[in-house]
């Protein structure tokens, strides 16, 4: 059954709510493998959904659950040395919580249904917020205040967004079950004008979730006053679930003939949060919100290279893969350099080069990859949007994406050669360790992979996933 | 093909053997030296026997890449050509390192040198061999990776960092241009294959190059993009400062002549561009290098010269074929290429000579040196080699493609008035550069090399390292013997050139025989200079030779520091290009009746650099500062950020 | 049309503005449980809801004891943890809250006026007016009190202006009784969440004022 | 033959020359002026004589004279002299051998810089900057020759079917040229009122404060050089004002030596009626000859079709 997937992490993160530490973080670790498991077998297409009306698979569901999963397995391993290492208080809550996100998650992207996918995003911010508190520090606090109330506010608009889409369906006479599967075979016959209105809501309630500008203020303070293992599930899979449900909005809107319309919207969006990100990472004075504001950027590129249509959304595609990948490496990393210098603020770091090689070389090396140097798969996705939006005639756009992308290179190289190379005084508090150095490795590494060598079956689905908004690999 | 991707491996084998012994250090050195340099001599001799075979068929190779690309490499005679530097100054540098990198205590950072030396000798040769798109700039993405990370090799100097995070900067803004000039190729063609790039339609071909020229540019270092290079070239170690002037910067050379090649485009501008482009580089980049102290950053500067001598070829050679001039096309697209193997030899062994007196001397700056050629007779000698050769003085290698280039030129005189006049401003601008560099270099050898030392640490040189020694010696006969025989050489670059269809089949032999005289014309003066030597030698015999101070002109207690500096060497002629160069004086001025120590500088800014600062930099960054309130921390405003997104978007229903 | 749903309706919109003006957190909560119940009435007065099916009848009890019951529950045991009775001088006046409430009600008018020739079927202006309302002055409480308890009133009230939507326009979704009572579910644990960040908030700063939580900027 | 006896004729006669402008000097000073030969006594005189060297100087010091007499007679050696083809030859020779003058400048400037003088440095920058000037007025006229002869060469500059002759058809350019020649050649050869070769203040210097240090045959060999120099411009801006082609050598050989003493008893006028120029109007002066060629050369865009 399709919804085991989703179960098992909600029923073993009950069972490790109740149990000794020591125990928890194994029971962590064997979910994240079963959990793995278990997304390989709905890949192969051997699992079939118990509840088709609500759930279902579909190409960019199994993208992102994939990625979501393989993340997962990372984080958690980097989690339990990490763990170890900063003695929390409530770890048990903390793994806890930790795997009902995980199943959150898993429910994003399985859902079929409209409702249910907003009810699984809102239940993935109401599972992360937890998380992200458990310092009890006042900035913790106060990020995840932030981040649960205009995350709240904008899912509830989302909700909007979705009773609207319905009425469109009964303007239409549409009988259809409210499934965006079953939708997207009838969306012609929609009210045009309630499915945008429906949109509008629907991007500006996810794109909360996505961190789109400019609905994107709760992310730098929450990504980085989370601890980094959850940062970097934030950043690396909660987004993509977020942008997920603007996904599906935005193949329903191009089914019904309306694509220019959401396209518009997307790429006006993908700029909007690229230039924000560029603005905030110049004289940026934290890492971890540095890093956070590149995801903004990133989703903003997302966004862009759906909107754009054509190559670019598998270049879309690409940069959804890869921007998990590595930008969760650069979390985790941020997490060694934290508790290395015991201080956000880039200012108290510095020559980790020599201080940190190992995790010097994991950050640098991601940081290469999110700016689109090879031989991460970054500097292809990238290439690909350009070349998309090239085509597609969008040459403002375009330029506009292009400074941005200077800007934040500028920017963000600026920081992060002060933190590997500038200088440091100080001493450092904790050494780096190789068991919470590897899982970076191991995320930068499966990026390269994917780089030189994409299996079959990822391209193909991939293919099929942005198929259903005309995208394709031939313009 | 075949050959060449061995060699390839076997670079890449060199890096990963550095990064496997990085803990024995001088095995290390020595195991990386020797099979990364093994791997450059396989692929230069496979790319010279392919280059001189004069066969004409290409040879092409390619593998698919996630399912949606190709990589294909394909290999003609101008990728041949280019092949040639990277594999001749790539071991020469490596051999140089061996002493040069000579700090045991920095063993795992040397590894790390050499993993990305190999790296960036590897990604090289790939971006000539690319045959398509996605290929070519995979390999120059690569390329401007690695050779950032040997930039930033002392990282611990702040300049350094800077210097490399301008680099940086310009490499992928670079870059990012490169991507949009491909991206409306491909928006045209449909295809990543160079191949077709000529067909799209001719109102596109303009932007395009435009586009390429300058992210090209950026790498080459024209005016006024080369601004990353008079700071990356002090900061990086001076082998791979060589390895950068040298070689690497020619990629973007080779970039903008591939590009020019494969448009194929018909409107004359794009060949005028690059000419005037190139003269406003050559003289600006002698004049900036004459104003500088810092020996490499001086011949940083010298690059950019030499960018715009290089470019003034093609340039030539560019407007040759949109006039159908197909002399001037012809000997100006050699002389450019030539002109770049010169290059790369000459400026790699000033670099290793800078390198050298900085290693030694523990000083770039040429007003704290001086007497170095007593001191460190191997390098001031093969250093005085150098520089008569970039001034482009015969015998020596530089005279040669500059020859060519001005042949060229006067083939351009002829009764098209717009190619008349830029003609004309090449031949002179030429003649310019020409002096200017005479009068740069004499700056640098006379004032570092020459005289008395000026400093403590200049006094206490001693000669370097066989290591560096021999391999600068080696260069320094190299420049000599293309000077005075350069028949081969220029073969080489005639052979460069084979596969331009449009200028190829151009009958040389008339050509052949000036250059016979211009071997003959140098042999004849070294005999003249050998004989008038021994005529000396005779006069001089049983004669008393006496020796005492110089003559100060009847000041009876000279001192070092009255020697003439290199400031005041340059100052007159850099001021007379005032508006172009920036100087900035400061003098504390005397204020009291007993005026205490008073102290004037004089620096000399860059006009690009200063302006791309002032116009674009700062208010960027003001502007961009003005939008920080967005992020005000006031939960509030951010949920009203929401609402307003909802209405300014419900206005679009 | 039945009246007893335009009393519910005007009831509804009274309780909203009467939340504008009212500064006791208590008072505040009483009358969200009170506009719960109200809201989670509509569709029984509904006309197209004449037949109730067992499931809806089933759902209703529910979401009247969830907003009712258990969130005001919820949320008076968190007053009494913090300790905090009132909001204080709010960004904008309760008078001139009072007045918006007005203008939206204006203005929910007109734009019910403007959609209602797309809707199907014949539709009542009144619960379009009320929904607009209730969302608008939702989302101005959160925009501008200070407390973050009141926040998260206003949160209600803009969640029970969405519920009125649906309830008016998208019928459809009233038949999948497990979708709504997941999204009821989701509410109740929102609230939950919200209430233990806040009893934490106010252990860690003594306080709830969201003037202390504007730190985090750039 | 003749090349050869002309090559050595004008080795030879090349110290005489340089005294008839002291001569015309001394006449216009009133005064009885130096013997004829004096230069051959002067030469004589430094041969003779041995060197001190300054202990700052190396080899650079010692290589400084040689090349630069060396280039000297390079271009000499290339110069059609007298209406003699010269002994050497070949398309493009002019580049190379300007720029064999190039090389000997290079020298001179480091064997000055050689001496840690304070003084040789300034004489030095001068030289490298002023000479920088006037080499671009020389390829302007090159360009123009070429324009108007189509060849890079000395020798097929004035021999042949399509010479350059004041009295040819390009009169109105070549008196450009000649005015731009004859900047050049005072700037080259450090004449009034670029350089004063009799001045006695250092500061004031360029060519002679470089060779400061000098003595002996080194000083001999610098002022062969400068003589060479000097013989060479005469005759290229003879070449382009003699308008007999005559075919007998001897006639011709007159011809031409007359008009170089012309030339010669001009310079010794210009040095008589004017005062140098201050050294910051010198450049405007030196650019004067490059403005005027590239006139001519514009000019040329009309006048051949």
């Amino acid at each position: 059954m399709l919804e085991f997937i989703c179960l098992i992490p909600l029923f073993t993160g009950i069972i490790a709510m109740f149990l000794p530490v020591s125990i928890g973080r194994v029971i962590l670790v064997v979910t994240a493998l079963l959990h793995l498991q278990l997304t390989v077998m709905a890949w192969i297409g051997k699992v079939k959904p118990g509840l088709p009306y609500y759930f279902s698979t579909s190409p960019d569901g199994l993208l992102v659950l994939l990625v979501t999963s393989f993340i997962f397995l990372v984080i958690s391993i980097y989690a339990v040395s990490y763990l170890s290492e900063t003695e929390m208080t409530s770890e048990p809550i903390y793994i806890g919580c930790t795997l009902f996100f995980l199943a959150s998650m898993s429910m994003v992207a399985l859902a079929d249904h409209l409702i249910v996918l907003w009810i699984a995003i809102e239940a993935t911010t109401l599972m992360s917020a937890p998380l992200i508190f458990l310092h009890r520090s006042k900035s913790a606090l106060e990020a995840t205040w932030k981040y649960v109330m205009i995350c709240s506010v904008g899912i509830a608009l989302a909700l909007l967004g979705c009773f609207f889409v319905v009425l469109s369906m009964e303007i239409g006479h549409v009988t259809e079950a409210i499934t965006y599967s079953a939708l997207s075979k009838v969306a012609t016959q929609l009210n045009p004008t309630w499915l945008k209105a429906g949109f509008i809501f629907l991007v500006i309630g996810y794109g909360t979730k996505m961190g789109l500008a400019p609905m994107h203020t709760w992310l730098p303070d929450a990504h980085s006053e989370a601890p980094s293992p959850t940062s970097a599930l934030l950043s690396g899979a909660l987004l993509n679930c977020a942008f997920l449900g603007v996904y599906r909005s935005h193949q329903l809107l191009f089914k019904a003939g309306l694509g220019d319309f959401s396209s518009n919207i997307l790429i006006g969006f993908g700029l909007l949060s690229m230039l924000v990100a560029a603005v905030f990472i110049f004289n940026q004075s934290g890492y971890k919100r540095m890093l956070a504001y590149s995801s903004i950027e990133n989703m903003g590129i997302i966004a862009f290279g759906v909107g754009i249509g054509g190559l670019a959304t598998y270049g879309a595609m690409l940069h959804l893969i890869h921007h998990s990948l590595i930008k969760s490496s650069l979390f985790l990393s941020s997490g060694n350099i934290l508790l290395g210098y015991g201080s956000k603020l880039i200012a108290n770091t510095g020559n980790m080069a020599r201080l940190f090689p190992k995790t010097c070389t994991a950050f640098f090396a991601g940081f290469a990859g999110i700016s689109g140097f090879p031989p991460f798969g970054i500097f292809v996705s990238e290439l690909l949007i350009i070349l998309g939006a090239f085509q597609k005639g969008r040459t403002i756009s375009i330029s506009i994406f292009i400074l941005a992308l200077v800007l934040i290179f500028a920017g963000a190289s600026r920081l992060v050669m002060k933190m590997c190379f500038g200088k440091y005084k100080q001493g450092v508090l904790v050494d780096e360790n190789m068991a919470r150095v590897l899982p970076s490795y191991a995320l930068l590494l499966a990026s390269l992979i994917l780089c030189v060598w994409l299996p079959d079956s990822l391209y193909q689905t991939i293919l099929s996933a942005i198929a259903t908004i005309g995208g394709s690999t031939n313009g | 093909m075949d050959t060449l991707f061995a060699s390839l491996s076997v670079i890449l084998a060199g890096g990963m053997i550095a990064l496997l012994f990085a803990k024995q250090f001088t095995l290390m050195k020595a195991a990386t030296i020797i099979t990364t340099s093994a791997g450059c001599l396989i692929g230069l001799a496979d790319s010279l026997s392919l280059l001189l075979s004069n066969n004409t068929e290409v040879i092409e190779k390619s593998w698919d890449w996630l399912h949606l690309f190709t990589l294909a490499f394909k290999v003609d005679s101008i990728t041949l050509f280019f092949l040639v530097p990277i594999f001749t100054i790539s071991p020469l540098a490596l051999f140089y390192s061996f002493h040069y990198m000579g700090d045991g205590a920095k063993a795992t950072r040397t590894a790390v040198n050499y993993f990305f030396f190999a790296i960036l000798v590897a990604s090289m040769a790939l971006v000539v061999t690319a045959a398509n798109t996605i290929t070519f700039l995979l390999a120059w993405e690569l390329m401007s990776l690695s050779s950032f990370f040997l930039v930033v090799f002392d990282y611990q100097v702040q300049e350094n960092r800077q210097a490399g995070y301008l680099y940086f900067i310009f490499a992928q803004g670079g870059a990012m241009l490169l991507f949009a000039a491909f991206a409306i190729l491909y928006k045209y063609t449909g295809n990543f294959d160079f191949s077709t790039f000529h067909t799209i339609p001719e109102s596109a071909k303009l932007l395009v190059f435009i586009l390429a020229f300058l992210g090209f540019g950026s790498k080459a270092g024209i005016f006024p993009l080369h601004i990353w290079l008079p700071k990356a070239h002090p900061a990086a170690p001076s082998h791979i400062s060589a390895i950068m002037s040298g070689v690497m910067i020619k990629m973007g050379i080779y970039g903008i002549f591939r590009m020019y090649l494969l448009l194929d485009a018909a409107t004359p501008l794009i060949g005028q561009i690059v000419l005037v482009t190139g003269i406003v580089t050559g003289i600006l980049g002698v004049v900036y290098a004459l104003g500088k102290q810092d020996i490499k950053q001086l011949l940083a500067y010298s690059s950019v010269e030499n960018i715009g001598i290089i470019l003034i070829g093609m340039g030539i050679g560019m407007v040759g074929i949109s006039t159908k001039n197909q002399a001037m096309a012809f000997f100006g697209f050699a002389g450019a290429l030539l002109h770049v193997f010169n290059h790369s030899i000459f400026k790699s062994l000033l670099f290793m000579g800078a390198g050298s007196v900085l290693h030694k001397a523990k000083t770039k700056n040429i007003d704290q040196l001086g007497g170095l050629m007593k001191r460190m007779p191997l390098t001031g000698k093969t250093f005085l080699a150098g520089s008569v050769a970039i001034s482009g003085l015969p015998p020596f290698s530089g005279f040669i493609g500059e020859f060519l280039i001005y042949y060229g030129a006067f083939h351009g005189i002829s009764n098209c008035r717009v190619c008349l006049i830029l003609a004309v401003l090449a031949i002179v601008a030429l003649a310019v550069i020409g002096g200017l560099a005479a009068a740069c270099f004499t700056k640098v050898t006379g004032l570092a090399f020459l005289g008395e030392p000026r400093t403590e640490n200049a006094a206490n040189a001693k000669e370097s390292g066989f290591s560096m020694t021999l391999i600068m010696i080696f260069m320094a006969i190299t420049c000599l013997v293309i000077g005075v025989l350069p028949e081969p050489f220029i073969r080489l670059a005639f052979a460069g050139i084979n596969d331009i269809s449009s200028v190829s089949g151009y009958d040389t032999r008339e050509f052949m025989i000036i250059v016979r005289h211009i071997s003959q014309t140098a042999a004849f003066f070294i005999g003249l200079v050998l004989l008038l030597t021994m005529l000396r030698k005779l006069l001089y015999m049983k004669k008393e030779i006496g020796s005492g101070g110089t003559w100060g002109c009847g000041f009876t207690q000279p001192t070092v520091r009255m020697q003439y500096t290199g400031t005041s060497y340059a100052a007159e002629m850099i001021g007379f290009f005032r508006p172009f160069i920036l100087i900035k004086n400061t003098y504390s001025g005397i204020t009291k009746i007993f005026p205490g120590k008073t102290t004037w500088e004089s620096e000399v800014e860059d006009v690009s650099e200063k302006n791309l600062h002032l116009c674009l930099v700062e208010p960027l960054l003001k502007g961009m500062n003005k939008f920080h309130w967005i992020q005000h921390g006031k939960i509030h405003f951010y949920i009203a950020y929401i609402v307003v997104a909802i209405i300014t978007l419900l206005f679009f229903l | 049309m039945m009246p007893s749903s335009e009393a519910l309706l005007a009831l509804i919109l009274l309780s909203v503005l009467l939340s504008l003006t009212s500064h006791r957190l208590l008072t505040l909560i009483h009358i969200m449980a009170f506009q719960g119940i109200m809201v989670s009435l509509v569709p029984l007065f509904h006309e197209k809801h004449h037949t109730l099916a067992i499931g809806s009848i089933l759902l209703l009890q529910v979401m009247i004891l969830i907003k009712g019951f258990l969130i005001p529950g919820f949320m008076l045991a968190a007053v009494k943890k913090i300790k905090m009775r009132r909001e204080v001088v709010p960004l904008i006046s309760y008078h001139a809250s009072l007045f918006i409430g007005l203008i939206f009600i204006v203005v929910s008018a007109f734009i019910a006026d403007r959609i209602q020739g797309t809707l199907p079927g014949k539709q009542t202006v009144l619960i379009i007016i009320t929904a607009i309302t209730t969302l608008a002055s939702g989302l101005f409480l959160l925009m501008s009190r200070h407390k973050a308890f009141t926040q998260v009133i206003g949160y209600l009230i803009m969640e029970n202006g969405i519920y009125l939507f649906g309830t008016a326009l998208a019928k459809q979704t009233h038949t999948q009784y497990i979708v709504e009572f997941g999204v009821l579910l989701d509410l109740l644990v929102g609230i939950m969440v919200m209430g233990i960040i806040l009893t934490n908030i106010n252990d860690t700063f003594d306080d709830v004022d969201t003037a202390y939580l504007g730190e985090l900027k750039d | 033959m003749e090349s050869i006896f002309s090559f050595c004729f004008a080795v030879l006669i090349a110290p005489f020359l340089p005294v008839v402008i002291q001569k015309v000097k001394a006449f216009f000073a009133g005064k009885q002026g130096p013997p004829l030969l004096l230069n051959y006594y002067t030469l004589i005189k430094l041969l003779r004589k041995g060197s001190v060297y300054s202990t700052s100087t190396s080899f650079v010091f010692r290589m400084g004279p040689i090349i630069g007499c060396a280039t000297s007679m390079m271009m000499l050696l290339f110069f059609p002299l007298a209406g003699a083809a010269p002994i050497f030859s070949f398309h493009g020779d002019v580049i190379i051998l300007f720029y064999l003058m190039g090389l000997g400048r290079f020298f001179t400037i480091l064997a000055a810089l050689d001496t840690a003088s304070p003084f040789e440095g300034m004489g030095a920058a001068r030289e490298a900057f002023f000479s920088t000037l006037a080499e671009a007025a020389v390829f302007g006229i090159l360009v123009l020759f070429f324009r108007l002869t189509g060849s890079l060469s000395f020798a097929e500059f004035f021999t042949g079917n399509n010479i350059i002759n004041l009295i040819g058809a390009h009169t109105a350019l070549l008196i450009l040229v000649i005015v731009a020649l004859y900047i050049v050649m005072l700037t080259e050869n450090s004449r009034v009122p670029v350089d004063d070769p009799a001045t006695h203040l250092e500061l004031t210097m360029i060519h002679e404060v470089m060779i400061l240090d000098h003595s002996g045959p080194d000083l001999a060999l610098i002022e062969l050089g400068a003589w060479f120099k000097l013989l060479f411009y005469s005759s290229f801006l003879a070449k382009i004002i003699d308008p007999f082609q005559l075919q007998n050598f001897w006639l011709n050989c007159l011809c031409f030596y007359a008009f170089v003493l012309f030339i010669y008893i001009t310079i010794g006028t210009v040095e008589s009626v004017t005062a140098r120029y201050k050294m910051n109007m010198v450049p405007k002066f030196i650019l004067t000859p490059f403005a005027l060629v590239f006139f001519a050369i514009i000019f040329t865009m009309e006048l051949i079709k």
